[in-house]
């Protein structure tokens, strides 16, 4: 009460349902309180620091884990019984805004980034890939078994074999294990490449997405947005600022995409890096 | 009936406006008002020898042995028990001591000036933690100490605090808060800041020796502004004595059998009960609650002042050292705002963004609530000589607000 | 070498947290790996190749927590899990949001909720006098759960209340919902059209049940405690929120619940409905006479569930008629259950016990049954002279309010804790004269949490009773409460159903049918 | 000056003096309410009681 300010709305996912339903927790971080509605649909609840996305309720708050009361409809949200009125927030827009990228730009911005990557990335991520000095990051047996079946399936994924992704997919740690922020990552790039050299990916996004379909919700839901083009914030950004191959932009959403304390971020980041790489070398023969 | 809400507003007015100055030391016997040959003062509402704790005992004879009163233990418990010697509250004569607080006429005592108001308050040396006169000890080592503050120690600051005229001490108590003190249990941000300021005056007043053994001393004890801090809160709260008609406690001591507290509109009356020992207080290694000795010290009237256990939300530290949370502090400073008049406009909690401390409780709104006023103090030893066991949370006695209550009650209606 | 694992169902960590707690339990001596990850497939054949995939993790699935140690002996291993779950907990707590403050006083919530409106209090009445008055002098709104609060302090309440425009609800409200908030003993209802004052906790709680169960809903319900409607008090809330519903604009329909009221407050009622109630009023004074209630203008109806169904009607549109129609075709159905239930009874079985959480559903039962088959027995009968001499050993035909002191010394009341009806069930079920037992169930925030689970086998168990001496003895019972309740009308109906009772849609309909066996096998008077 | 049919037109806010299960039920369906840890004045002491009275003007 005293030691907190009053909760805000800061903006709202296109994709946040009119009415809540039946809310119950998936999981509490103290930058995002992930909920179940009716069962099925995930929407977070999170801070500025994670920012907006298409299932994301954005709060100006340091600390989202106190939430335990939710419900909301058309008009507005009540959280721990407070009321924040749905139209003091504005509405996320998921989408990318690129027009005529100029695909130099793209590729130079993208090795500025795969820098940035390969430089701060957190010890166990799949930046790896990226740069092959990183894997002394990992120690113990379990560890390096898991960098090895990382490499295998995603240099068999890059040869084509789309049957790698089912290798891939739940591979690692945590609640989105690497394997699935790595597709996340590859799915991500497909959308870019569509929309700097119109050639239509949908097909194979949506193979990827049917061969990665797994029981875990949130790799789930990240992925169904990325396969449709939905973006979260901290991804959009960085996408947009490598297309621009603006240095400063890149420099902050990277760090914004680095600093969610998970190795997620930096994981899409490499698998975004591949895939662009894999798809502008030469992707036409490989789609 | 009177307007209570006007009169206590005016207390708390007198209270807040205070500006609270060091301006030197000298010798009990000289400045503190009343003082005599024959009298020894301590901590406390009145009590006589016979009535006296373990500690305050060994304080008065080590005292009397200071005094050259006496050459030992035997004489000097003598002479305490013949009645030549006379006890008196510091209270009563501007004066605060912390445990024992004992002040003999010889012993070197600091002089707070409240420029608002132009009265004086009184109080002597910290002489560091362990054994020390004012937990009771008197061998000679601690005589010995007493003596070397009284020869060396005492002109050098006397000369320093002169040399800059005056130290403001709200100005210091305001900082230490952000630092993480709450003045009572905590000075180690203050002593730190009072360091600073005397420092660079003693290299310019004093010789090299005798400046490198003060410093050295002071820095030695985080517990050096203890001895100013209380003070500070005394001079502050006297001119907030004698308002006809305010319920706010003007003073909360305790002589380690006695805890008493004195109400502004009743005059100079205490109201007394028992004095409690800390239930969940934090004893050193080797101590428990049996060696522990009931509350005693006039410190409580950093409390009294809004500070000390009022402010211990902005000492996490000794929130983790009496074995609990940095939110239990802030709820028990939050809590203090319930039985307190208003909010001080100096003294502030940084955690709760850096709202007043809780200030001038109100005798009506403990009871009432019941809500005893809590106090973060330190534990003697219950024999004489120990010294220090622990430190600890204890609530003052409802009993002392009930009796005030209603004497309050019978005067005004 | 060992390898020692375990399973975490539904808990999440970030993979940083998790990697790191992995690592650390390495770092003691004698562990060679651990593995902390989600039970994916991949993650096992990982586990596999690590040679760490026990049995146990085989049919883990995505959203489980695998833990694997694999060290030199059980006793590191064991170390290793008590340090890695020490590491997770740390993580959890550091999520969990610190003890905030709780005020200690009403002047203290104040400074953290400076805008609040209603007070609630429920300690012990020699106190909650002066803490009500506190609320009303700081302007809010008091709902006053306490009971033995002193009378002449209740009347200073309830006018210092009126003259400034504020709601006293209470002493010994037990119900009330304002603004679609159910408060202390209240039912999750239908927001709606339909305007409540009530006397009585139950009696709000049935009509207020009824109305949403018949697809209508309440827009507030205001309580104001047993002693309103008695002379001494004037029914002074009572008159103030008729008046507050009329002038709501979201109320079109008030409907009026409570026993008979002391014929000066009946008037002072029903010179308001003349004067200043423009609204359609429903009434059920229970037992009372309804011409009264006529005579004032307003519809009256014989029991709480008749007042719910005019209420919905009206609301919904629909003409008297329909509801009228409704109730005898329900009429009907019970008096076909009646006698189907009357064949399969034992010679000598011919009384009905009632057995009641809610005083005011007892108080209709009794009148209902009153008409069917007389006078009933009982610790607060209608009638004096059918005492119980013991409440505790029934005769005849007997209803006992199982919420009286007498019952209730240093227990919850029966709606909460069921330990105390669910004995007597038994006793009543090895009486041989006994063919029906009469149940009520209150559900709601307050209640019960779980009424199916514990009275069901009770029920059951009874039955066997019976059985076994050749007796079948019909369990009758009504659920006064909806299905948006926490504990949700169609599980409990369901659960009391399957263990043989027939569940009622009011507890007037279940009276009836309880009385109407009775008769049909001699047992009235 | 007020009137109570004012209270239906604002949200709801509670403040709960005794039983915690109150709030808890009112946390449940989202209605602000704040608890209060309430002990009885005075520790229940008659006299003082009285004399408290007085002073709070009572």
């Amino acid at each position: 009460m005293q030691t907190r300010t009053r909760l805000k709305l800061v903006s709202v996912g296109p994709d946040v349902s009119v009415e809540s339903g039946s809310v119950s927790f998936h999981s509490k971080f103290s930058n995002a309180v992930n909920l179940i509605l009716d069962g099925n649909n995930l929407v977070s609840i999170v801070t500025n620091k994670v920012g907006g996305g298409p299932n994301n309720i954005v709060l100006n708050a340091q600390d989202v884990s106190f939430i335990n009361v939710v419900k909301w409809n058309e008009s507005y949200f009540m959280i721990n019984g407070e009321v924040l009125l749905r139209n003091t927030a504005k509405v996320y827009n998921p989408l990318l805004s690129l027009h005529d990228v100029r695909i130099s730009d793209f590729l130079t911005g993208l090795n500025f980034f795969e820098r940035l990557l390969i430089k701060n990335a957190p010890p166990l991520s799949a930046a790896f890939l990226l740069d092959d000095r990183r894997k002394n990051f990992f120690i113990t047996p379990f560890e390096k078994n898991l960098r090895i079946s990382i490499r295998n399936s995603v240099d068999r994924f890059l040869e084509g074999d789309l049957s790698a992704i089912s290798k891939l997919k739940g591979l690692g740690f945590g609640l989105t294990p690497q394997g699935d922020d790595l597709i996340d990552g590859f799915v991500s790039a497909l959308v870019v490449y569509e929309f700097i050299t119109k050639v239509n990916t949908y097909l194979l996004r949506n193979k990827i997405y049917s061969a990665a379909e797994t029981s875990n919700l949130i790799s789930n839901t990240f992925l169904r947005y990325a396969v449709k083009g939905m973006f979260y914030q901290r991804v959009k950004e960085l996408i947009e600022a490598v297309a621009l191959n603006d240095k400063g932009k890149i420099i902050n959403s990277t760090e914004k995409l680095l600093n969610i304390g998970e190795t997620s971020g930096s994981d899409i980041g490499a698998g975004f890096v591949l895939m662009s790489r894999k798809l502008f070398e030469g992707g036409i023969k490989w789609l | 009936m009177v307007d209570i809400e006007k009169a206590n507003k005016e207390a708390l007015d007198r209270l807040l406006k205070a500006r609270p100055m060091l301006v030197g030391l000298g010798k009990a016997i000289d400045v503190i008002p009343g003082m005599k040959k024959n009298m020894i003062l301590h901590a406390g509402p009145p009590i006589t020898w016979d009535r006296m704790c373990g500690p305050q005992r060994g304080a008065v004879i080590g005292a009397l042995i200071y005094e050259g009163l006496a050459k030992d233990e035997k004489q000097a418990e003598e002479l305490a028990a013949s009645g030549e010697i006379e006890f008196s509250p510091c209270h009563h004569h501007q004066a605060v001591g912390p445990m024992a607080g004992i002040v003999s006429p010889s012993m070197p005592v600091y002089i707070l000036e409240n420029e608002a108001f132009g009265n004086k308050a009184f109080a002597t040396m910290n002489e560091g933690l362990g054994k020390v006169l004012r937990m009771g000890a008197y061998s000679p080592d601690v005589i010995e100490r007493l003596k070397w503050m009284e020869n060396v120690m005492y002109p050098a600051m006397d000369k320093a605090v002169r040399y800059l005229k005056k130290i403001d001490m709200k100005n210091i108590i305001a900082q230490a808060l952000h630092m993480g003190d709450e003045l009572h249990n905590r000075n180690k941000g203050a002593t730190s800041l009072f360091f600073r300021t005397i420092a660079p005056a003693m290299v310019k007043t004093s010789d090299a020796a005798t400046t490198e053994a003060v410093l050295k001393f002071i820095d030695g004890n985080d517990h050096t502004f203890l001895n100013l801090s209380m003070p500070t809160a005394k001079v502050s709260l006297d001119p907030a004595r004698n308002v006809e008609g305010s319920t706010m406690v003007v003073a909360m001591a305790r002589n380690g059998t006695d805890f008493g507290i004195q109400i502004s509109g009743l005059g100079d009356e205490w109201f007394t009960a028992p004095a409690p020992v800390p239930p969940n207080a934090l004893y050193f290694p080797g101590f428990s609650k049996e060696d522990a000795n009931p509350d005693i010290g006039d410190s409580s009237i950093m409390e009294t002042a809004g500070l000390g256990g009022f402010a211990i939300g902005a000492a996490p530290a000794i929130v983790q050292f009496v074995g609990g949370t940095p939110q239990d502090g802030l709820n028990k400073t939050l809590s203090m705002y319930e039985i307190t008049i208003g909010e001080n406009n100096v003294y502030q909690v940084p955690y709760l963004n850096f709202r007043g401390t809780p200030t001038g409780i109100d005798i009506r709104k403990v009871v009432e609530k019941n809500i005893p006023p809590f106090i973060d103090t330190g534990i003697a030893h219950k024999k004489p000589g120990i010294g220090q066991v622990g430190a600890g949370l204890v609530d003052a006695p409802m009993d002392v607000f009930k009796k005030a209550v209603i004497a309050f009650a019978k005067k005004y209606s | 070498m060992v390898v020692k694992g375990i399973i975490k169902k539904g808990e999440y960590y970030d993979s940083v947290t998790l990697m790191l707690v992995a690592r650390d339990a390495t770092k003691l001596d004698g562990v060679e790996d651990a593995a902390v990850v989600m039970g994916t497939g991949q993650n096992k054949s990982i586990l596999e190749t690590s040679g760490m995939l026990l049995d146990m993790f085989k049919d883990a699935t995505d959203s489980d927590l695998l833990i694997a140690v694999k060290a030199k002996d059980e006793r590191t291993a064991e170390e290793a899990f008590a340090k890695i779950d020490e590491m997770l907990k740390a993580k959890r707590a550091k999520t969990q949001e610190a003890g905030e403050y709780m005020p200690k006083s009403l002047e203290g919530a104040l400074e953290f909720m400076p805008d609040a409106n209603m007070v609630i209090i429920s300690v012990a009445g020699k106190y909650a006098g002066d803490e009500a008055m506190k609320a009303l002098e700081h302007g809010l709104h008091v709902m006053l759960f306490s009971d033995n609060v002193p009378l002449e302090k209740e009347i200073e309440l309830k006018k210092y209340a009126r003259d400034n425009g504020l709601l006293v609800m209470g002493p010994d409200c037990g119900t009330a919902i304002i603004n679609g908030a159910p408060l202390c003993f209240a039912n999750v209802v239908n927001r709606g059209k339909i305007g409540i004052v009530a006397a009585s906790g139950t009696g709000l709680q049935e009509v207020s049940s009824v109305i949403t169960n018949e697809g209508a809903g309440i827009s507030q319900a205001i309580g104001t405690g047993g002693r309103d409607v008695k002379k001494d008090v004037g029914g002074i809330m009572f008159i103030e929120g008729m008046k507050a519903l009329e002038e709501d604009p979201e109320t079109n329909y008030i409907v009026l619940v409570s026993k008979p009221p002391h014929p000066e407050v009946l008037e002072k009622v029903a010179n308001l409905i003349k004067s200043e109630i423009k609204k359609p009023v429903v009434g059920i004074f229970l037992g009372g006479d309804p011409d009264v209630v006529k005579s004032a203008g307003a519809i009256p109806a014989s029991t709480l569930e008749e007042a719910g169904l005019i209420a919905a009607s009206l609301a919904k549109g629909k003409s008297l008629d329909d509801f009228k129609k409704l109730l005898e075709e329900r009429e009907k159905e019970i008096l076909e259950i009646a006698d189907r239930e009357s064949k399969n009874k034992k010679d000598g079985q011919k009384f009905v016990r009632g057995l009641y959480t809610g005083g005011t559903l007892c108080d209709e039962a009794m009148l209902l049954s009153r008409k069917i088959i007389g006078e009933v027995y009982g610790n607060a009968p209608l009638n004096p002279e059918f005492k119980l001499k013991d409440s505790w050993i029934s005769q005849e035909n007997t209803f006992v309010d199982l919420g009286e002191d007498e019952f209730t010394v240093g227990r919850p009341h029966p709606m909460i804790d069921f330990t105390l009806r669910n004995k007597k069930i038994l006793e009543e079920a090895k009486d041989p004269s006994v063919a029906v037992i009469l149940l009520d169930v209150v559900l709601g925030y307050g209640s019960n949490m779980t009424p199916g689970d514990e009275l069901a086998p009770a029920i059951k168990e009874a039955r066997e009773i019976a059985k076994k001496d050749g007796r079948n003895i019909t369990f009758v019972c009504s659920i006064t409460g909806t299905d948006k309740d926490p504990q949700d009308r169609k599980k409990v109906k369901k659960q009391l159903e399957d263990a043989g009772a027939i569940v009622m849609p009011s507890n007037a309909a279940a009276a009836k049918l309880a009385s109407y066996i009775v008769k049909n096998l001699g047992g009235a008077r | 000056m007020r009137k109570i049919s004012d209270l239906f037109k604002q949200e709801l806010k509670v403040i709960n003096i005794g039983l915690l299960s109150f709030k808890e039920s009112l946390d449940d369906v989202g209605v602000k309410v704040i608890q209060v840890d309430w002990r009885p004045p005075a520790g229940g002491d008659e006299e003082v009681m009285d004399a408290l009275k007085k002073l709070l003007g009572k």
